[in-house]
């Protein structure tokens, strides 16, 4: 498809401001003023509208196919909470307003979102106290780093490494790493933790155990109370990755189970939109012990039942963000909590678990199943035997897409061969389970009868597979 | 079940085809000593109840204020075709375009972004967001400190937002970097002094035009210095107005960096917001976060694919430029969507309309008795007034006739309570100026 | 220029292409005599300009209000799903499907309204919709009068809704038919009235379920009277009531039509509404409007088309079944989407609590000294109070406290000054309805 | 594609509201309840998003394609007359607040829309008075014919004749017929109407004379001065459809060429979406001398500056619509006109007739042009040399699917053979109408060297060629 660039037209308008009475040239010195050509697009409004209608039809999505892509939970967004974020009482708000003393009355309703969200996420993680500043769930993951770091300069404390299992997200040795640690990694067994290499790596330089539970192969970590006592024995603080939060509501808090730290993506378990990748939240959570180093601003609730903007948190890290988070996405979350409430949040988690067993259990006599028990949300399979034919997990995928269902995550956890893994979520109906499955026995069948439709497809995709040793080359960043 | 497809009937299969009794069965791996000790949540409700909560609770905050904030977030008219076009649902809903070939429309729209931030910015290379304003600063930071190797200081003027130096204060606490504040001037982003600060322990330099009082700058001289320094230069902007000021490409700066709210964003209590992260060539494997680039099919068609990819977080884990795994993808698109609407000559009406209201605004104030214009040099769409009182004296006075006449800059300059921040948009009307200025002097 | 997208460049290039040296030229048609007189309209404003213009006026309506108002327009909750879907531009800016095979998204959507319709409704047809209900029983005498032949009465019950007997008064003005309107007993469908006219000469007898004052009724005694006496029966309903109510098909109908607002529609002032007609398998042909059928392509696949296209205007022109050329299209797939997510218990669900609360309501409000309930038979979730007073008196004084307790009967009937109709939907909270007692006995 | 009944699974719930504590049956007796099932389609919230996402694409729209589709000038839609249309103070507004005594003061933004935009229209037309309670242009063409009749019947009249000319909308006579009158045709002559022809038919029974101008042929009735002499003689009226307003808004107005009646389509002209072929708008515009027929309610402006509604005219034509019309349009069509004004309007006429002219003169050497010279907003053209060949109107409609435009009108106006009806409107780019031209050339070049492909078409789109004849006989109106 043709870029904007492609289609511009100069001198042609769109959206068109009334001009100023006095240009910039009036106001400002030449010297000041831009002196190059600001080559933008040149579009119609319908220019617009047709263009961006024509790109998004050349996505997959939620809204038009199954998403079975692993640690990603893609359930459905219910559109309701759209409309809460556009409410213009939320949308038009200036986020200086309540810094601002005798200003604080003109945003009640906001503040009280956020202290109440905060409420209620301690509520479903069993820990003390929330931010909500994380803009992402990486974020979240750099925030808790933090606050351990923070937790052990206070009491004097000199540590250096965060350990962190091979099943752990990507992103847990990157954001150890960035908050100033050494990562120190080490080997599942059977797909979880084993306490004994844990023991082998503890010593009194371990600042903090990252884990993910379920972790990246959807399994509970069940050696969790081992590992609990091995923190608490050097003082190290347990932090808990929620990326897979949505295995596990109302059946385990980590707060009760003794983590300090746990950050959750409001955008995977509470059903805000991913956004093709952004925009998400990653609020996080401390047991009380790290109650006073979690960032400012913090959302307070007076006598009086006004809420309140409070700055005295001497031993804070400080902002995380440049103000309380990412609004318009916990307003989402809020609206879909208070939807689901108790029960139905139990719901979710139950049947997002069903889902992913009845996948594994209709696949397991076609596709390898390296862990093949109980699984929680979702689970990991192998392509290994495929692979011998030449049919590798990428092209199981590509073929997939040509059936009209988003691919499963692939190759990743890394500990897993040709791995393929899949979540389907709890709101994909039976049927389109089931036909997800039937599609993908029928890859696989093709696997053996014809491998090269396989490594020639997709074909019914805008484009064909893509070059990206090529755009890695060429560095054609921009037009 | 609220969501949930499966009829009782249904799970009932299910759990038969995987061979458990129960919904209690597939949680057995759980020790039950690990149970929830309470799990007190609220009972759900329908979605007419939560909605018409949700109104009551949009309600109780004020949209009716006639504001002049700005402080570095403006509220700049979002063109209709922005939501009605980013609401659909294959843009919100589909997720990280790891599977290029299902998500053309999502990388083409990311690359179109890149391609407009660069033309807009003036600079050599974009990628494909940030999270917003301030991480990109405190991104760009790294990017220097990666490049200049066993350098540890950077030089921060003070006359970058507030906020987003609290914000790398935060996030440098761990690392062994030092940041060094080059006081203002009288509201003057402080040049020469930033210059004698400039050596071969200095890693970066960071500014901003226009700076937090509104002054535009031409920082030419001051990053040419730094080169020769060995100082990478890191220039922060206001996208609206890099329609007419001079570019950070003009004064060849090596980073510039933005918070792209003012493109189409709604002010939205804080966010999301959008990190705007350009660079130079030499920088570009410095570069944190995703990027979109251009290759071709196995049919030679033209396509876009996520790119070097070998400096992130989930191929590199801990040797990864960045721990960031996400763009504000959606943010980024509605910027992208905003640009195409305006195009060059719309956003350069928007900016010099902005500019223009901040002008006659600035006249009809100082023409109050007591109060002056605190900004020595020309200033774009906001500046500062000095005023015979505490600025959130006339702040609290004005709030009530639900008029928010700028921001105390006392809130984060010591020493300044008498000063107020005054912004203006195209959406400031010269009614509103005249009935801001009848107030402030009211009370004054 | 707004929305046109010709550089004056490009326009040169039309021009001399066509031969002509200006626009003015392309007018040459035009007699110079016949110029405008005057044009004298405002100046064209910018988006953000008229959008906040919009939104003054619109604030310039109370949407703050406590409202009892029905009358056959309801205010029902309306997900959030339905406008999210149909403001996908696919939908709303496509045009009537004349191109099949480039309109299969709002053909099928329309062959599923038509079923859904029939389904809710229990009967055998239903076209693609028409303006709106009032619209809808006109067509329907017309339907009456063209099967019934030389018959020239039309029977009309009082208790179909004042608002479509005025119209349907509009018009037959010009048409040799005859309206007898048969009074209301008390607020009842007088039957035995009805039935007591019914002969060779009555065309249709049209009644309304419930009726206008709330009534529900059984007329399957009355439809199988008018069987027997060569009378089309139409049955106007609430289609929402019909998720509880006998159905049209249960009692015998011919004709069955309703306005379809309450099934996902805003009540916007008015319209744009939704005129549901369905009738049996005799008086098909009969049909106004379009009407959505299945069929297969080349290949054998299924699909849908516009069909029966010989009882219309574009290709009979003045011998077609009427006049009408569209359909609420837009608004009868909102419908559909409405009873989609809603499903029949949904439906069910929502028509019971409105049930309820209308029964909450009429004990607390008939609890007032003076007040009492005017329906002798059973309601659903709209009745008529009987005030000691004029009705109007005590809305005036409820309205400034932002309470519209309901409709004054006496604007449509006479002699009913003192009646009051209150309608409830799921929407109406215990509380509204107990501050509405507290507001009504404080004013009587 | 599946239907929802297909998909529907017994049990499965979307939106669900909360129970009620009492059903039905407490509150009414069994033989006034419900004794059928009610098997409306049973589905998810995410079931329902993707059937009406996926049913979605199956659509060409503005929004993805040019629709060249003559007569019914679809012109872009803007977005931002949307976002006027939701607004709650406009979308959640009982029509009848106004209507009881002391509560028109809680709706007077609503009535100055209703009273402005009328005034608009006035000043857009020349007429003396309008109603905008017309749900439609074919509701507004029987409104028109009401307003003759009552005008005459006021007079004392005895008239039972309008004509029509043969280049008039199909739905004219239709409209006529409907309101009681008879109908006559008149040929047209050098494709406008011939004043010797319908001065043969003119006596004193006429009641009024419908005319489109310009016509379905796109030209502009040259004779109308003659025309209007001979109505004013036999006391007639003349009425103006306005479908083709948008060929002339700035260049003539009717009511100065002396109309008395005259629609508008909001849908058309001022840019209002068709929504799949409805909800439209029909607003009737009257002469001095018809203003007091005018239906009730009027909403008149007071001399305090209020708005209010006023039922008393005695001799007024009654209710047309429940209300005020379709006031959720015409909000829309308001804020059109606002945004244009004065110069952007007659901008659209010019563009939308430079566009027409443009595609004329590309295409007269390839297809035959009937009425070859300078036209107004659109062109008919004619098949019949390709028809020669077996290429047929109909297979040239289809190949421009396969294209990716939606395709003129065909078949219209019936007295023009193989018609091909092309209105490109003025928001279409030069360079989409060339990409149009040159597909359309690409076509007819095929129907010489391989006619077989256009019977073939189209191929691209979700079904191909469908039997309408089967789906008329078969009659399966519902599942």
């Amino acid at each position: 498809m043709k870029t904007m660039f492609q289609t511009s037209t100069p001198g042609r308008k769109g959206v068109w401001p009334k001009a100023a009475d006095k240009g910039a040239a009036h106001f400002l010195p030449d010297n000041l003023l831009r002196g190059r050509d600001l080559p933008l697009a040149e579009l119609s409004e319908l220019d617009v509208v047709r263009h961006f209608t024509r790109l998004s039809r050349l996505n997959f999505s939620v809204d038009g196919n199954m998403y079975p892509l692993g640690s990603c939970t893609m359930k459905y967004n219910p559109r309701f909470t759209e409309e809460v974020a556009a409410l213009p009482g939320f949308a038009r708000l200036h986020p200086l307003v309540p810094q601002i003393r005798g200003a604080g009355k003109l945003t009640q309703g906001a503040l009280e979102v956020i202290y109440h969200l905060e409420e209620l996420l301690c509520e479903l993680t069993g820990m003390a106290g929330f931010t909500l500043q994380p803009m992402a769930g990486a974020h979240g993951e750099l925030t808790g780093v933090m606050l351990i770091a923070a937790y052990h300069r206070d009491k004097g404390n000199k540590k250096t490494k965060i350990i962190v299992p091979d099943s752990a997200h990507g992103t847990n040795p990157a954001s150890a790493t960035i908050a100033g640690f050494n990562v120190v990694s080490i080997e599942s067994k059977d797909g979880i933790i084993d306490p004994e290499a844990l023991e082998a790596v503890m010593d009194d330089q371990v600042a903090g155990i990252m884990m993910t539970c379920p972790n990246t192969l959807g399994l509970f970590e069940r050696n969790l109370p081992k590992i609990v006592q091995l923190a608490r024995k050097h003082d190290a603080l347990l932090y808990y990755d929620g990326a897979n939060f949505n295995a596990i509501m109302g059946k385990l808090r980590p707060g009760d189970a003794g983590f300090d730290v746990v950050h959750l993506n409001l955008h995977k378990t509470f059903a805000t939109p991913h956004g093709g990748g952004g925009p998400g939240s990653g609020p996080v959570g401390v047991s009380e012990r790290l109650l006073e180093y979690l960032p400012i601003s913090r959302v307070v609730r007076l006598e009086d039942g006004q809420y309140f903007l409070d700055y005295d948190y001497p031993k804070s890290i400080g902002y995380i963000a440049p103000f309380y988070g990412n609004f318009g996405v916990f307003l989402k979350a809020y609206a879909y909590i208070l939807r689901l409430g108790r029960q139905g949040i139990i719901n979710a988690t139950e049947n997002a678990v069903l889902a992913a067993n009845y996948l594994r259990k209709r696949l397991e006599n076609h596709l390898e199943i390296p862990y093949n028990r109980i699984c929680m949300h979702e689970f990991v399979s192998s392509a290994v035997n495929q692979a011998k034919k030449g049919v590798r997990a990428l092209d199981i995928a590509k073929g997939l897409l040509d059936k009209g269902h988003y691919a499963p995550t692939i190759y990743f956890p890394l500990i897993v061969h040709e791995c393929l893994m899949i979540e389907p979520t709890e709101t994909e109906s039976k049927e389109t389970l089931d036909r997800f499955v039937d599609d993908l026995i029928d890859i696989l069948a093709k696997s053996e009868t014809d491998p090269e439709s396989l490594h020639q497809a997709p074909v019914t995709t805008s484009v064909r597979r893509l070059d990206e040793v090529k755009a890695a080359r060429a560095m054609e960043l921009k037009e | 079940m609220p969501y949930i497809p499966h009829t009782p009937d249904e799970q009932q299969a299910m759990l038969a085809t995987i061979g458990v009794p129960d919904m209690a069965a597939l949680f057995a791996d759980i020790p039950p000593e690990l149970r929830p000790k309470s799990f007190d949540l609220p009972q759900g409700q329908s979605e007419m109840s939560v909605l018409s909560h949700m109104e009551e609770l949009a309600a109780r905050n004020s949209t009716d204020l006639t504001s002049f904030l700005g402080a570095g977030f403006y509220d700049h008219y979002n063109p209709a075709a922005i939501k009605a076009l980013a609401s659909r649902g294959e843009f919100f809903t589909a997720y990280t375009p790891y599977q290029p070939e299902a998500s053309q429309g999502t990388l083409q729209a990311i690359f179109e972004y890149q391609t407009s931030i660069c033309r807009l910015l003036d600079m050599e290379y974009s990628n494909a967001s940030l999270y917003d304003g301030g991480t990109a600063i405190y991104e760009a930071i790294m990017m220097a400190v990666r490049k200049t190797r066993k350098r540890t200081k950077i030089l921060v003027s003070q006359g970058v937002n507030p906020i987003y130096r609290t914000m790398l204060d935060s996030y440098t606490t761990n690392l062994n970097l030092e940041l060094i504040t080059v006081p203002h001037n009288q509201g003057q982003t402080d040049v020469a002094a930033l210059m004698d600060h400039l050596d071969e322990d200095i890693a970066a330099i960071i500014v901003q035009n226009p700076n937090f009082f509104g002054s535009a700058n031409d920082f030419t001289q001051l990053f040419e210095q730094a080169r020769k320094n060995g100082v990478v230069s890191i220039l922060s902007v206001y996208p609206v107005m890099q329609s007419v000021l001079k570019t950070p490409g003009e004064m060849g700066a090596d980073i510039a960096v933005a918070e792209g709210q003012s493109l189409g964003l709604p002010l939205s209590f804080g966010g999301p917001y959008l990190g705007i992260m350009t660079c130079t060539k030499p920088l570009i494997r410095q570069m944190p976060g995703r990027i979109v680039g251009k290759t071709t099919d196995v049919d030679g068609k033209t396509g876009y694919v996520l790119t070097l990819q070998a400096r992130e977080q989930h191929i590199r884990r801990h040797k990864a430029t960045s721990n960031i795994c996400s763009n504000q993808s959606l943010c980024a698109v509605c910027s992208l969507m905003y640009l195409a609407l305006l195009g060059p000559e719309g956003l350069k009406r928007t900016a010099e309309l902005s500019i223009q209201q901040a002008h006659y605004a600035a006249e009809r104030l100082t023409s109050i008795p007591g109060v002056s214009l605190y900004n020595k040099t020309p200033f774009t769409n906001e500046f500062v007034l000095s005023l015979p009182c505490e600025a959130s004296k006339v702040i609290n006075a004005l709030v009530d006739k639900k008029f928010i006449p700028g921001f105390p800059l006392g809130r984060y300059y010591e020493g300044m309570d008498n000063m107020l921040l005054v912004a203006c948009t195209e959406k400031t009307s010269n009614q509103d100026i005249g009935i801001l200025a009848e107030l402030m002097g009211g009370v004054l």
